[in-house]
C-alpha cells in the first residue's frame, strides 16, 4: 500500500538529486535544469500532502495546489530570465561553464 | 492507485531525473527532463490532482523544456563534454547530498503521519479545475495579480536581455 | 646537299612576289607561300610523273624586251607573259622571274573537270570504304568539284578485294592511278613489283605476274594512297578513321625508332602508321614494326600482381605485392642478387633500374641483346629500342657481356634473388630448373610466360603503348614515347612499380610524375641536361651525336634515309 | 542594377484579402467541382488510351535498322551514326560480308549493332546522317525493360522493328 | 477499475486506433493526392486498385522494403526517436475526443476527463519534440533550419490556439469536451445557432464571436499542423524538405503520417468544438438502439472528412507565406483578436444571460 511517506521518500530522492545536480555539474543550463527538479520535488510533496490532508468536505485541500500553481507559474518566468541570461552570457563569453565566469563585471 | 504504478512511475521520474544529472550531452539531459517530468505528471494523478499533472505536462515538457532544447541547440555546447571531471569536488559535493538524503530519511522516517494510508475521497475530484480556480481567484487574488506582473516584469526583462545592442 | 650556295629564283605566286632556292618544284614553291594547290600523284618524297593532272596552275615567263631582259611594269617587277594552257606543277621547277596563278578562272576550270574525270568510274562507296575521313578525293571534291554527277553510264567494272600480297589489299575501282604505289616501290624499296595494265577507263593496277607486293615495306602503299584502293588487310574494315585518337609516339620493333602515330579507339590500338621526321625515317615505317602490336592484347597479359604467399604464387594487391617483393629483395646482400634489365624499357625505366641496382648494391645487372638481320632503309640489326639509353645510364657497356656471369652465379647459387625487368631469364642460358630453386626470382614483366610461374612475385608492367617516357635511338637520338592507352587490368606502369620498390627500400624519393624522374635523371646525366620530357618534341633530339663526333656508342652504319 | 519594383497601393478591401482568398477557394473548387463531375477531360490516360492514332507524320520515337525489298540489311557498317549519336548511344562492330554473298559487293555489314535506348535521346540525328538510308526512326516509343541489358536493342531487335522498307534508294542494285 | 471498464477501454483504443484513424491516415494521404489532382484539372493516383483505392497500400509496402539506414555524422539514436515522437502525440490526442455518443450503453470516448482541452494541448504542445529532434539529429542545415522554424512557429500558434478556444469553454463552463459536445446538442452548434432553439437572441449574438473563435482555431491548427500555407518547416524550394530532409523509407513515412494524423486531430477538435461533435439534428444518439450509436459515429468522421478536405482545399488554393509574415501574423493578429475575443464573450455572458 501506498503511504504518504512514500511519496515524501520519492519527493525527498528527486530533490536530492536536482541538489546533487546544482552541486555537481558546471553547466549553467544543466543547474537550471537541476533547480527545477528540486522545485518539483517541493510540488510533489505538495500535491501529497494536499491529497492527504482532506477538506471538511472530502476533497482534497486545494489551497496546496495553488501554491504548485504558483511554483510552477513563477519557474517559468525564472527559466525565462534564466536562460536569457545564458544566452547574453554566451554571446559575450562563448561558454555556459560556471569556472569560466568568476569576475562580476562582464 | 495500484502500486504497481506508483512504483513504475516513481522510478521513471527518479531514473531520467538521475539521467539529467549525469548525462555529458546537454540535449540528452533536456529531454531526460522531459519523461522524468512526465513521470512527475503521472504522480500528480495518482494523487487526484489532474489539472497539476496537465499543467505540469502542458507548461514544462510542452514549453519550458523545448525552449531549453532550443537554447541547446542553439549554443551549440559540444565543447563542454570534453571538460576534465574535477573528481574532488564531485565525491564532495556527492557527500553533501547524500548526507541531505539521510536527513530527509532520518525525518520521514519519524514523522508520524508518514506512515498513514491517504483517507479516501469522499467528493468527487473531477471538478478541480473550478476548485482550483475559485480559490485562486477568491483567497488568492492578490497573490494571483502580484504573479501576473512578475510574468510582465520577466517579459521584459527577456526582451532586454536577449536583444542585440545595436550600434 | 652541295655547300655551294644554291642561288634563288623571285618567283611571283597569286601577285606576290617570292624567293626560292633553285631546284624547288612549283608546287612546293606554292606550299612556300602558304597556297595549297590540290594533288594525287604527287609526293614530296617521290619524282613527279604528272599524271594526275589535279595540280594544274596558270604558269608564266618573264617577257623579254629586245635587249633580252626582262621588261618592267609599273611598279619595277618584271612583266610576264602568261602561257595560254595550264601547266602541272609538280613537274616543274622554279625559274626566275616566273610568274604563277593558282586561283584563277582557268585554274578552277581545269580542277572541276578533273575531279569530274576522275569520279566518272570512282564508286561512290565512301560509307564502305576505310579512306572515308582522309581520303583526299573525298576533301578534293568537296573544295574543287561540283556538287553533282553528270554521269549517267554504268560505272567500269573492276577487281575488287585484290590479294596483292600477304599484308595489302586492292580495290580497283577505286584506284585514281597516280602511281604512287608503283612509284614508292621503284624508287624507295627497289622492289618494282607494281604495274599499270590494259588502257582508257580499263587501266588497273596489278603486280607484276608471278609476284608479290610482299616486301618489308608494302604497307607504306596504302599510307600514300590518296583513295582507298590500296587497303591494309589487317585494317580493313575494322575502325573508321575519324574514331581513332591519335598519339604521337615511336616504334619500338628495332632501334631505328621509326616516328610513328598510335590510332586508337576507347583503349583498343587499331593501328600504327608513320610519321614524318627526316632525321630519323622520312615518311616510312617497316610493315614488321608496324603490326607488331598482337602481344599488347594477348591472352597471356599479366593483368594483376602476384606474390608468393606459403609456396602459392597468388594474386595480391598492389601495396602488399610491392612490400613483399622488396622483403625478398632486401633480404639477400647486393652480391647475391642479379639484375638482368631490358633495352626495351624506357630511359626513365633503366635510370630507376639503375637506381634500383645501386640501392642495393647490385653489380651484376646486364640487358638482353636482340639482333635480326637489318636492311639498307629503315630496319636496324639492333632489335632492341634502347640499347644507347641502356648503355648511356650504365646499365651495361657492352650488351649481353654480363649475361654468362649471371647465368653462371645463379647455377653456382653464389646468386640467389634475380630481377627480371621486362625479359625471359631463360633467354640467357639459365633453365627454368634453376629458376624454380632460387629463393627470390622477382619478374616485372608484361606477358605470361614459362618462367613467370616460377617467379617468387610477378609485377605486371605496360606495355609501350600504355606508357609515356623515351628513348634513344641507334643513331643517338632522344625521343619520346607517348601514352596512347590505358593499361589493362590492374598492371602498373613500370616507372611506378621501380619507384615504389625503391621507396619501400629507401623512403620516400620525391618522384611523382614521370617527369620527376627525367628531371632526377637529367640532373645527373649530362647529355640530358637541360631537357624535359615536354621538351624533347616530337620530334626529337639528337642527344649523342651533337655533341661534335659521332658518339663511339652509337652504330656505325647510316640509316639510308631519301634525301628530301 | 537593382530595379525596386513598387508595391501597388491597395485598398483596405483589397488588404483585407479576404476577398481574394475566398476567390481562389471558389477557382479551386470549381476545377475539383467539373473534375468530380467529369466536366473537365484533359488527361489522356496513357495505357489504355495510345495516342498512336494521332502521332505527326514526323514522330521520332525509337530508332531502327530496315531492310530493303531485297530482304538485305541496309546497313553498311559505315558508322557515321555512331559518330553523330550525342549520348553515344549506338555501338556497333563491322564486319566483312563473305565473297559468296549475293551482295558481296557491298563488301561490309553490321556484325553488331547495338542501341542502347536508356541512352537514346530521339534526336533523329542518326537517321538524317545515314548516307545509306539504313536506319529510320520509327513510331514506337513506349521501350520498357526490367534491367538496363533489356534496354539495349541488339541487332535483331533493331531489324525486326525496323520491319522492310520500300520506296529507298536502291543503289547497290542499280549502276556502280 | 473493473474489469468492464478495462475491457471497453481497450477495445475503444483498439478499434478507434487500427480500424479508423491510421485507415484514415493513410487514405488521407490518398485523398490528398486525388483532390490536388482534381483541382489541377489532374487524375491523381488511379492504377492500384479501382478507382487508385489501393495506392496507400502500395505506398506503405514500398516504404517499408526500403532500406532502413542512418546517414553518417547523425546522432543515431535521437535521429530514429525523432519520428516516433512525431506520430506519437498527434494519435494520442483523440483520446479525449468523443467520436460518438454511446454504443451498447458504453460512452464513445476513450478517456472522458475533466481537463480534456488542457490534455489536447498538453499532448499537442509534445509534438514539437520529434520535429526539433529530427531536425537536430540529422546534423544538416535545411533539416536544421526546419527544427528551428517548426519550433517556434508551433509555440507562437499554440498560444492563439489556447486563446481561441477559452470563449467556447466560457460558455460551456467546463473543460470536458463531451460536455461541449452535450451543450451544443442542447443549445445548437456553436458556429450554426439556427440548429436547435433559433429565436434566442443571445445565442445569435455568441455566434460573432464563436466564428471568430472558429476562424482563429482554424488557422492555429494549420499553423501546428504544418501545412500550406503554414509549412515553412518543410518549405521545398528553401529548405529542401525542411525536418526530415535528411529521413527515407518507412522513418520518412512516420513524419508524413504523423503530420496527417495531426490534421485528423485536428479536425476532430475543430469537429468537436465548433461542429456539435457527433450530433446531427434530427438523429438520436445511441441510447435509442445500438444503429444509432454507430450512425453517431459515422456521423463524426463524416464531418471530419469534409474539415480535412477544407485544409486540403486551402492548401491547393493559397501560396505559402514567408516566415516574418507568418510570426507577424501570429503574434499582432491572432493573438490580439483571441485576446480581444475573450473580453467579448465575457461581456455576453455577464450582460446578456441566456
Amino acid at each position: 500500500m501506498v503511504t504518504l511517506g512514500h511519496y515524501l521518500i520519492v519527493s525527498g530522492m528527486l530533490f536530492t538529486i536536482g541538489f546533487a545536480g546544482v552541486m555537481l555539474r558546471r553547466n549553467l543550463i544543466i543547474i537550471l535544469m537541476s533547480l527545477e527538479l528540486m522545485l518539483n520535488a517541493a510540488n510533489l510533496s505538495l500535491v501529497a500532502f494536499s491529497r492527504f490532508h482532506l477538506q471538511p468536505n472530502g476533497l482534497p485541500s486545494y489551497n496546496a495546489q495553488v501554491f504548485v500553481f504558483f511554483i510552477i507559474t513563477v519557474a517559468a518566468a525564472e527559466v525565462a530570465v534564466g536562460l536569457a541570461i545564458i544566452v547574453a552570457l554566451f554571446r559575450i563569453r562563448q561558454t555556459t561553464h560556471v569556472e569560466d565566469i568568476t569576475s562580476l563585471k562582464f | 492507485m495500484p502500486p504497481l504504478l506508483f512504483w513504475i512511475f516513481a522510478l521513471l521520474m527518479l531514473v531520467f531525473g538521475a539521467a539529467v544529472v549525469i548525462n555529458r550531452n546537454p540535449v540528452a539531459s533536456a529531454l531526460s527532463l522531459v519523461v522524468s517530468f512526465l513521470g512527475l505528471a503521472a504522480l500528480f494523478m495518482s494523487l487526484d490532482a489532474y489539472f497539476v499533472g496537465i499543467i505540469q505536462v502542458l507548461v514544462y515538457a510542452g514549453a519550458i523544456m523545448v525552449l531549453f532544447l532550443f537554447i541547446i541547440m542553439l549554443l551549440d555546447l559540444r565543447a563542454e563534454k570534453l571538460r576534465k571531471i574535477n573528481w574532488l569536488a564531485s565525491a564532495g559535493g556527492l557527500l553533501v547530498a547524500l548526507a541531505l538524503l539521510m536527513q530527509i530519511f532520518y525525518v520521514v522516517g519519524n514523522l508520524h503521519a508518514a506512515q498513514e494510508k491517504f483517507p479516501p475521497l469522499v467528493g468527487s475530484t473531477t471538478d478541480d479545475v473550478r476548485n482550483i480556480g475559485l480559490l485562486l481567484f477568491d483567497n488568492y487574488n492578490a497573490p494571483f495579480q502580484i504573479v501576473g506582473i512578475l510574468v510582465l516584469v520577466a517579459t521584459v526583462g527577456v526582451v532586454l536581455l536577449s536583444k542585440r545592442e545595436v550600434r | 646537299m652541295p655547300d655551294e650556295p644554291v642561288p634563288l629564283f623571285t618567283v611571283q605566286i597569286d601577285g606576290v612576289w617570292h624567293q626560292f632556292p633553285k631546284g624547288t618544284r612549283v608546287i612546293e614553291a606554292c606550299a612556300q607561300a602558304g597556297i595549297f594547290v590540290p594533288r594525287y600523284c604527287y609526293h614530296k618524297k617521290l619524282s613527279s610523273p604528272g599524271n594526275c593532272r589535279m595540280c594544274l596552275v596558270e604558269m608564266g615567263m618573264p617577257r623579254l624586251g629586245p635587249d633580252r631582259k626582262p621588261e618592267l611594269g609599273a611598279d619595277g617587277k618584271p612583266m610576264i607573259n602568261w602561257m595560254p594552257r595550264p601547266q602541272i606543277s609538280c613537274a616543274q621547277e622554279v625559274s626566275e622571274g616566273m610568274g604563277v596563278r593558282t586561283n584563277s578562272p582557268l585554274v578552277k576550270e581545269c580542277q572541276r573537270g578533273v575531279m569530274e574525270f576522275l569520279l566518272i568510274n570512282h564508286p561512290l562507296d565512301c560509307p564502305i570504304c576505310d579512306q572515308a575521313g582522309e581520303c583526299e578525293l573525298q576533301e578534293f571534291s568537296v573544295e574543287y568539284g561540283a556538287a553533282d554527277s553528270r554521269f549517267l553510264e554504268n560505272k567500269v567494272k573492276k577487281p575488287k578485294a585484290v590479294q596483292l600480297g600477304p599484308r595489302v589489299t586492292l580495290d580497283d575501282e577505286r584506284c585514281i592511278l597516280c602511281s604512287r604505289c608503283i612509284r614508292f616501290c621503284q624508287e624507295i624499296v627497289h622492289d618494282d613489283v607494281l604495274g599499270f595494265v590494259d588502257r582508257g577507263s580499263h587501266t588497273v593496277l596489278t603486280a607484276h605476274p608471278g609476284k608479290r607486293l610482299e616486301n618489308n615495306y608494302s604497307l607504306n602503299t596504302v599510307d600514300i594512297c590518296p583513295v582507298g584502293a590500296l587497303t591494309s588487310t589487317d585494317f580493313r574494315f575494322k575502325m573508321r578513321v575519324w574514331f581513332l585518337k591519335e598519339t604521337k609516339s615511336i616504334c619500338t620493333s628495332c632501334a631505328t625508332g621509326c616516328n610513328t602515330i598510335i590510332g586508337t579507339r576507347e583503349d583498343v590500338v587499331y593501328r600504327q602508321t608513320p610519321r614524318e621526321n627526316d632525321h630519323v625515317n622520312s615518311c616510312w615505317m617497316c610493315d614488321h614494326g608496324r603490326l607488331n602490336l598482337d602481344y599488347i592484347t594477348s591472352e597471356r597479359r599479366l593483368l594483376e600482381p602476384r606474390v608468393l604467399l606459403g609456396d602459392k604464387l597468388d594474386s595480391s594487391d598492389w601495396n602488399a605485392a610491392i612490400e613483399r617483393a622488396a622483403l625478398q629483395l632486401r633480404h639477400f646482400p647486393g652480391w647475391e642478387t642479379a639484375m638482368i634489365a631490358s633495352a626495351r624499357l624506357t630511359n626513365e625505366e633503366l635510370w630507376l633500374t639503375a637506381q634500383l641496382a645501386r640501392a642495393l648494391g647490385v653489380d651484376l645487372i646486364d640487358i638482353v641483346p636482340r639482333s635480326g638481320p637489318g636492311d639498307d632503309i629503315l630496319l636496324s640489326e639492333d632489335r632492341n629500342p634502347n640499347t644507347n639509353g641502356a648503355r648511356l645510364l650504365g646499365i651495361t657497356s657492352e650488351p649481353g657481356a654480363r649475361l654468362g656471369e649471371i647465368a653462371q652465379a645463379v647455377k653456382s647459387g653464389r646468386v640467389k634473388a634475380l630481377l627480371a625487368l621486362h625479359e625471359n631469364p631463360i633467354e640467357t642460358g639459365i633453365t627454368a630448373e634453376e629458376l624454380s630453386n632460387l629463393p627470390a626470382f622477382i619478374v616485372i614483366d608484361i606477358l605470361e610466360n614459362a618462367v613467370t610461374e616460377k617467379a617468387t612475385a610477378v609485377l605486371p608492367g605496360f606495355a609501350f603503348v600504355e606508357k609515356r617516357g623515351s628513348m634513344i635511338n641507334g643513331k643517338g637520338r632522344l625521343q619520346r614515347l607517348n601514352r596512347a592507352i590505358r593499361g589493362p587490368g590492374n598492371a602498373r606502369d613500370d616507372w611506378e612499380i621501380l619507384r615504389d620498390l625503391l621507396q619501400a627500400l629507401g623512403g620516400s624519393n620525391g618522384l611523382y610524375s614521370i617527369d620527376d624522374v627525367f628531371r632526377q635523371m637529367s640532373d645527373a646525366v649530362p647529355e640530358f641536361s637541360g631537357l624535359t620530357l615536354s621538351k624533347i618534341g616530337d620530334l626529337g633530339v639528337q642527344v649523342l651525336r651533337a655533341r661534335g663526333a659521332l658518339s663511339p656508342l652509337a652504330e656505325a652504319k647510316e640509316t639510308a634515309v631519301p634525301p628530301s | 542594377m537593382a530595379i525596386t519594383v513598387p508595391r501597388p497601393n491597395l485598398n483596405w478591401r483589397e488588404r483585407l484579402y479576404l476577398p481574394a482568398i475566398v476567390a481562389g477557394l471558389a477557382i479551386t473548387f470549381k476545377h475539383f467541382k467539373n473534375m468530380i463531375f467529369g466536366r473537365t477531360k484533359v488527361t489522356m490516360e496513357y495505357p489504355e488510351q495510345k495516342w498512336d492514332a494521332n502521332l505527326p507524320e514526323h514522330y521520332r520515337g525509337a530508332p531502327a535498322l530496315v531492310r530493303d525489298a531485297d530482304g538485305r540489311v541496309r546497313c553498311v557498317a559505315c558508322q557515321l551514326c555512331e559518330f553523330i549519336c550525342p549520348p553515344r548511344a549506338i555501338k556497333m562492330v563491322p564486319g566483312e560480308l563473305p565473297r559468296t554473298d549475293r551482295f558481296a559487293k557491298v563488301e561490309k555489314f553490321p556484325e553488331e549493332f547495338d542501341i542502347d535506348m536508356v541512352r537514346c535521346i530521339f534526336c533523329g540525328l542518326c537517321e538524317e546522317v545515314c548516307p545509306e538510308q539504313a536506319i529510320f526512326l520509327r513510331k514506337d516509343y513506349a521501350i520498357t525493360g526490367f534491367t538496363r541489358e533489356d534496354m539495349v536493342h541488339r541487332k535483331d531487335k533493331l531489324l525486326e522493328i525496323g520491319g522492310v522498307m520500300h520506296g529507298v534508294v536502291l543503289k547497290w542494285n542499280e549502276k556502280k | 477499475m473493473d474489469t468492464f471498464f478495462v475491457t471497453t477501454s481497450l477495445l475503444k483504443i483498439l478499434g478507434i486506433l487500427f480500424l479508423v484513424i491510421l485507415p484514415m491516415v493513410s487514405y488521407a494521404v490518398y485523398a490528398e493526392r486525388r483532390v490536388s489532382a482534381f483541382m489541377q484539372d489532374r487524375l491523381g493516383p488511379n492504377r492500384v486498385g479501382p478507382a487508385g483505392l489501393f495506392q496507400p497500400v502500395a505506398d506503405v509496402a514500398k516504404l517499408l522494403l526500403k532500406e532502413s539506414f542512418s546517414p553518417a555524422n547523425v546522432n543515431t539514436f535521437y535521429y530514429w526517436l525523432a519520428p516516433c515522437l512525431a506520430l506519437i502525440p498527434a494519435l494520442i490526442t483523440i483520446a479525449v475526443v468523443p467520436f460518438g455518443s454511446t454504443l451498447f450503453g458504453v460512452p464513445m470516448v476513450i478517456a472522458d476527463v475533466n481537463v480534456g482541452i488542457l490534455y489536447v494541448f498538453a499532448v499537442a504542445s509534445l509534438g514539437v519534440y520529434g520535429i526539433v529532434l529530427a531536425g537536430w539529429a540529422s546534423n544538416s542545415k535545411y533539416p536544421f533550419l526546419g527544427g528551428v522554424r517548426s519550433s517556434s512557429q508551433m509555440i507562437s500558434y499554440e498560444l492563439s490556439l489556447g486563446l481561441a478556444v477559452i470563449p467556447v469553454f466560457l460558455v460551456v463552463g467546463n473543460l470536458r469536451l463531451t460536455s461541449v459536445v452535450r451543450y451544443q446538442i442542447e443549445h445548437g452548434w456553436f458556429i450554426a445557432p439556427f440548429i436547435g432553439d433559433w429565436t434566442n437572441i443571445g445565442k445569435w449574438l455568441l455566434t460573432i464571436p464563436m466564428f471568430i473563435s472558429f476562424v482563429v482555431f482554424m488557422i492555429a491548427v494549420f499553423a501546428e499542423t504544418n501545412r500550406l500555407p503554414f509549412d515553412l518547416p518543410e518549405a521545398e524550394q528553401e529548405l529542401a524538405g525542411g525536418y526530415h530532409t535528411e529521413y527515407a523509407g518507412m522513418k520518412f513515412a512516420l513524419f508524413f503520417l504523423g503530420e496527417y494524423a495531426a490534421m485528423i486531430s485536428g479536425s476532430a477538435l475543430v469537429v468537436t468544438l465548433f461542429f456539435g461533435g457527433w450530433h446531427f439534428p434530427g438523429i438520436p444518439d445511441g441510447a435509442h438502439g445500438w444503429v444509432f450509436g454507430l450512425i453517431n459515429i459515422a456521423l463524426f468522421f463524416a464531418k471530419v472528412a469534409i474539415v480535412i478536405f477544407i485544409f486540403m482545399w486551402v492548401r491547393w488554393t493559397l501560396p505559402r507565406f514567408r516566415f516574418d509574415q507568418l510570426m507577424r501574423l501570429g503574434w499582432l493578429f491572432f493573438f490580439e483578436i483571441a485576446l480581444v475575443n475573450i473580453f467579448v464573450v465575457a461581456g455576453i455572458m455577464a450582460f446578456l444571460p441566456t
